[in-house]
C-alpha cells in the first residue's frame, strides 16, 4: 500500500504547488492554467479515494467547462488590468496572516481529534453498482429527488441570469471594433 | 476499485510523452538558425498591426456558459441513465422533467437571440 | 492505506491558499479562481469523509455532486457579472468596484 | 485457439512471474506495457490511415493521390514524416514558450487517452472503467484546452481568433454529443463500453436509436474539426487557424491528433451503436470479434472520408444554427423519447424494437415539419428583403 501513499504525496504536493501558483502568478492566463493543474490533481485524489465517477465529473465540469469559461473571461477582460500592475491589494499581508492562522488552527484541531479513522473499510460490493444506487437515489422520492429537481431549477436560473447579465447592451455602438 | 484506473494512469502520460519525444527528435535533427524575421508573427507577410490581445466578443462566453450548464446536466443524468432499468415510470418522468426544465433554458437563450452567431 | 488526516491537511492547505487568493488578489477573476480552489478543498474533504466514515451510504457523493452544480452556477453568474462590470466601468479590479460599499 | 490476446497476456505473465517477479507488480507492469503498446500502435497507425484517407479522397475527386513512394504510394506518409522531422521547430518571438510547446502534446494525449476504454475484442481492451462514456466526453474535451493553449501562447491575433472559434465550435458540438451518449447508456444500463457492447448482442443500438446515432456521428465529426466542419482551419481560404505559428513536428502533432481522432470516432461509433466486436462466433473466437470490429470501424471511417470528399464546407452561422437549433433540441427530444418509450414498452409488454423505431420515425417526421416551417419563414424573410431592395424608390435613392 505504500505505492498508493507515494502517489498521494506526489499528487498532493503538485496540487498544493499549483494552488499556490494560482494565487501568486501575475499573468492571469498562467494562473488559470495552474488552476487546471490543481483541479486535475484533485481529480486524481478522487480516483485514489475510489470515487471514479466524481473524478471524471471533476474533469468534465471543472477542467473542460469552468476552466475554459475562466480563460474566456480573462481574455474578454484582459484590457482592464495589465500584468505589471500590483496584483495584490494593500492589505495582503493581513490576508496572508489570516490564511496562515486558519491553517494553524485547523492543524491544531486535527491534532485534537484522537485517531479519526486510520483505515477505510473496503467498499461493499452489492448487486447494484454504486452508480446505479446513486442514480436511483437521485430520483427516489424518499431520498434526493428534491435536490435533484432544485438543481435543475438552479441551473436554469444560472443560465438565464448569466445570459441576461453577460449579453451586450442592445446598443452595440460602445462595443465597436470587437471581434 | 483502483485497478481499472491504473491503465489510464499509464496511458495518459504515455500519450503525452510520445509526442514530446517525437518533437524532441525533431529539435535534435532539424537545423536551428533563428533570426528576427523568421521568429516574427506570421500574418501572410504583412507587418503586424496593433497588439496581439485583440478584444474578443462576448458571444464566446455564452457558448461556454451553455456548454457548462449542459455538462452539469449530464453529471446528473448519467447516473439516472445507468440506473434506468431499475427505475419505475415516475422516476423516469422525474428525469424527463429535469431535462425539460433545462430545455426551457435553451428555449430562453434561443428567444433572446443568444444562440445567433453575430 | 492513506490516513484520513493526510486528506484533511491537504484540503486545509488548499483551502487556506484559496482564501488568501480571495482576500488578497485585486483582479475579480483571480478572486473567483480562489473561490474555485476553496470549493475544491471542500470537495476533497467531503469525498474523503464519505470514503472513510460512511462509504455504505451514497449521501456523500450526492453532496459533492450538488457542490459541483452550485460551483458551476456560481462560476457562470460570477463571470457574467465580471464581464458586465468590465463593459460598464472598464475595470475588473475589486478595489474599484466599491459603489455599494458605503 | 481463437483467443490470442489473453493467451499472449497469460504467457507473458507466467514468464515474468517465472523470473521471480511478484504477481501484483507483474500485473501492473503488464498494464504499463499494454499502455505503451497501445500508444505506439495508435501513433503508428496514422502512417497508414493518412495514406488511406488521401488515397480515397483522391479517388472520390477523380485524382490518383499519392503514388510515388512504394507500391500505391503507401510509404508517402513515412516520407512526409521524415521531411517534417528535418524542419526547424520555430517558437515565435513573444510566445509563451512553455505553453506553446506543450499544447500539441496535450491535444495528442486527449486523443490517445480515448483508446483506453475502447473494447477491440471480447478479451482485448485497455480497461473496463465503469464510467467509460463520461470518460470519453471529459478526456476528449481536454483537446479543447490544448487548442486554446496553442492559440493563447502563439502571440498571433489570428491564432488567437482561430483558437477561440474552434473552441466555441467544439464546446457547442460537445452538447449534442453528451446528449447522444445518454441513449446508449440508458439502453445498456451501464456507462462501461464493454457492457454497452455486450448489451448489443441481441440488437445493435443503431436499430433502436437511429436518430441518436446520426446525432452522435455528426457531432463527433464536428468535434474532430473534419470537413464539412473544417471552416475554422480551412487551408484553402484562411491561413490555418490556431496552429498558424506551429512548424515541423509540433504542427505534425496537431495533424496526427486530427487524423487519429477521426479514426477514433469511427471506432467509437462502431462500438456504441454498431455492436463493436459483436458478430457471429465472436464470443467463442475473440480474434473473429477483433476482425468484425476492424471491419465496422473501417466502414464508418470510410463514411467519414466520404463526407470529407463530397460535402462542401458549411458557413459559420450555418454551423451554429445546425448545432443549437437542430442537433441539441433533437438530442433532448431523442433522450426523452427513448426514456419514456422504453419504460412504457416494457410495462405494456410491447415489442421494444418496433416501439423504438416508431418513436424515431415520429421524431424524424416532427423534425421535417419543423425544418419546413423554418425554411418557409427564412424564405419569407429573404423575399421581404429582396422586394425591399428592388423597390424603384430605393434604386433611385441610391443614385442620388
Amino acid at each position: 500500500m505504500t505505492g498508493l501513499q507515494i502517489v498521494f504525496i506526489a499528487v498532493g504536493v503538485i496540487t498544493f504547488a499549483a494552488a499556490v501558483m494560482v494565487v501568486v502568478s501575475r499573468n492571469l492566463v498562467h494562473a488559470a492554467l495552474w488552476l487546471i493543474l490543481a483541479l486535475a490533481g484533485v481529480a486524481v485524489l478522487f480516483v485514489i479515494l475510489e470515487a471514479g465517477f466524481l473524478a471524471i465529473v471533476q474533469v468534465a465540469v471543472y477542467i473542460d467547462a469552468i476552466a475554459i469559461l475562466i480563460i474566456v473571461t480573462v481574455m474578454l477582460t484582459r484590457h482592464a488590468m495589465r500584468d505589471d500592475e500590483p496584483q495584490l491589494n494593500k492589505t495582503w499581508i493581513w490576508s496572508a496572516l489570516a490564511a496562515i492562522l486558519l491553517f494553524g488552527g485547523l492543524l491544531f484541531l486535527f491534532n485534537q481529534v484522537p485517531d479519526l479513522v486510520a483505515q477505510a473499510a473496503p467498499l461493499v460490493e452489492t448487486d447494484d453498482t454504486y452508480l446505479e444506487i446513486l442514480g436511483k437515489s437521485l430520483v427516489d422520492v424518499d431520498r434526493f429527488v428534491i435536490p435533484f429537481e432544485v438543481a435543475s431549477v438552479l441551473l436554469l436560473a444560472a443560465m438565464i441570469g448569466a445570459i441576461v447579465v453577460a449579453r451586450p447592451p442592445s446598443s452595440s455602438s460602445q462595443e465597436g471594433g470587437q471581434e | 476499485m483502483h485497478e481499472p484506473w491504473i491503465f489510464i494512469a499509464f496511458l495518459l502520460p504515455i500519450g503525452f510523452i510520445l509526442p514530446a519525444v517525437t518533437i524532441l527528435f525533431n529539435r535534435l535533427l532539424a537545423p536551428r538558425r533563428p533570426n528576427k524575421i523568421k521568429d516574427s508573427t506570421y500574418e501572410c507577410g504583412i507587418e503586424t498591426v496593433g497588439e496581439t490581445w485583440v478584444q474578443l466578443k462576448g458571444q464566446y462566453y455564452i457558448f461556454g456558459l451553455i456548454f457548462l450548464i449542459f455538462d452539469i446536466e449530464a453529471v446528473f443524468l448519467f447516473p439516472w441513465a445507468v440506473a434506468y432499468d431499475k427505475l419505475q415510470l415516475y422516476m423516469v418522468l422525474e428525469g424527463v422533467l429535469f431535462i425539460l426544465i433545462l430545455a426551457g433554458g435553451l428555449l430562453y437563450a434561443w428567444r433572446r437571440g443568444a444562440l445567433e452567431w453575430v | 492505506m492513506i490516513p484520513l488526516t493526510w486528506y484533511l491537511i491537504l484540503s486545509a492547505a488548499v483551502f487556506c491558499v484559496g482564501l488568501f487568493g480571495v482576500l488578497a488578489r485585486r483582479n475579480a477573476v483571480a478572486i473567483l479562481m480562489g473561490i474555485e480552489l476553496m470549493l475544491n478543498a471542500v470537495n476533497i474533504n467531503l469525498v474523503a469523509f464519505w470514503r472513510y466514515l460512511s462509504s455504505e451510504v451514497i449521501s456523500g457523493q450526492v453532496f459533492v455532486i450538488i457542490v459541483f452544480a452550485v460551483a458551476a452556477a456560481e462560476a457562470a453568474v460570477g463571470l457574467a457579472l465580471i464581464i458586465s462590470i468590465y463593459r460598464r466601468k472598464r475595470t475588473i479590479s475589486a478595489d474599484d468596484i466599491n459603489l455599494m460599499k458605503w | 485457439m481463437g483467443d490470442p490476446f489473453s493467451l499472449i497476456a497469460n504467457w507473458l505473465l507466467d514468464l515474468l512471474v517465472g523470473f521471480g517477479l511478484e504477481l501484483e507488480f507483474t500485473k501492473v507492469l503488464l498494464k504499463f506495457l499494454g499502455a505503451g503498446l497501445m500508444g505506439t500502435v495508435a501513433m503508428l497507425l496514422m502512417l497508414f490511415t493518412i495514406w488511406l484517407e488521401r488515397k480515397i479522397v483522391a479517388r472520390i475527386q477523380d485524382r490518383l493521390g499519392p503514388n510515388r513512394v512504394g507500391p500505391y504510394g503507401i510509404f508517402q506518409t513515412v516520407a512526409d514524416l521524415l521531411k517534417l522531422l528535418t524542419k526547424e521547430v520555430l517558437v515565435p518571438s513573444g510566445a509563451d514558450r512553455f505553453v506553446f510547446i506543450i499544447a500539441p502534446m496535450l491535444v495528442v494525449m486527449s486523443v490517445v487517452g480515448l483508446w483506453a476504454v475502447v473494447p477491440f475484442a471480447p478479451t482485448l481492451f485497455g480497461t473496463d472503467v465503469n464510467v467509460g462514456v463520461l470518460y470519453l466526453v471529459s478526456i476528449g474535451s481536454i483537446g479543447t484546452l490544448g487548442i486554446m493553449m496553442a492559440g493563447l501562447s502563439s502571440n498571433n491575433k489570428f491564432a488567437l481568433l482561430g483558437a477561440f472559434r474552434t473552441v466555441a465550435m467544439m464546446l457547442s458540438y460537445a452538447v449534442p454529443m453528451i446528449l447522444a451518449l445518454l441513449v446508449p447508456t440508458m439502453l445498456a444500463g451501464s456507462m462501461g463500453l464493454v457492457d454497452i457492447v455486450e448489451a448489443q448482442s441481441s440488437m445493435w443500438f443503431v436499430v433502436l436509436a437511429p436518430v441518436t446515432t446520426l446525432i452522435f456521428f455528426i457531432s463527433s465529426i464536428a468535434e474532430v474539426g473534419r470537413a464539412p466542419f473544417d471552416l475554422l482551419e480551412a487551408d484553402s481560404e484562411i491561413v490555418a487557424g490556431f496552429h498558424i505559428e506551429y512548424s515541423g513536428l509540433s504542427f505534425g502533432m496537431f495533424f496526427v491528433a486530427e487524423f487519429l481522432h477521426a479514426f477514433t470516432i469511427s471506432a467509437l461509433t462502431a462500438t456504441l451503436f454498431f455492436g463493436g466486436w459483436q458478430g457471429p462466433g465472436a464470443e467463442a473466437y475473440p480474434i473473429l470479434g477483433f476482425i468484425y470490429f476492424l471491419i465496422k470501424t473501417g466502414l464508418v471511417y470510410f463514411v467519414v472520408i466520404w463526407f470529407r470528399g463530397t460535402f462542401p464546407r458549411i458557413r459559420i452561422d450555418q454551423l451554429n444554427t445546425l448545432n443549437w437549433k437542430l442537433l441539441v433540441p433533437l438530442g433532448l427530444a431523442a433522450v426523452v423519447f427513448t426514456a419514456v418509450i422504453d419504460k412504457w414498452a416494457a410495462e405494456q409488454d410491447l415489442s421494444r424494437v418496433l416501439m423504438h423505431l416508431a418513436g424515431n420515425a415520429l421524431l424524424v417526421v416532427l423534425t421535417l415539419f419543423a425544418l419546413r416551417a423554418y425554411a418557409r419563414s427564412a424564405r419569407k424573410k429573404e423575399e421581404a428583403i429582396r422586394s425591399e431592395l428592388m423597390k424603384p424608390s430605393h434604386v433611385s435613392g441610391a443614385g442620388d
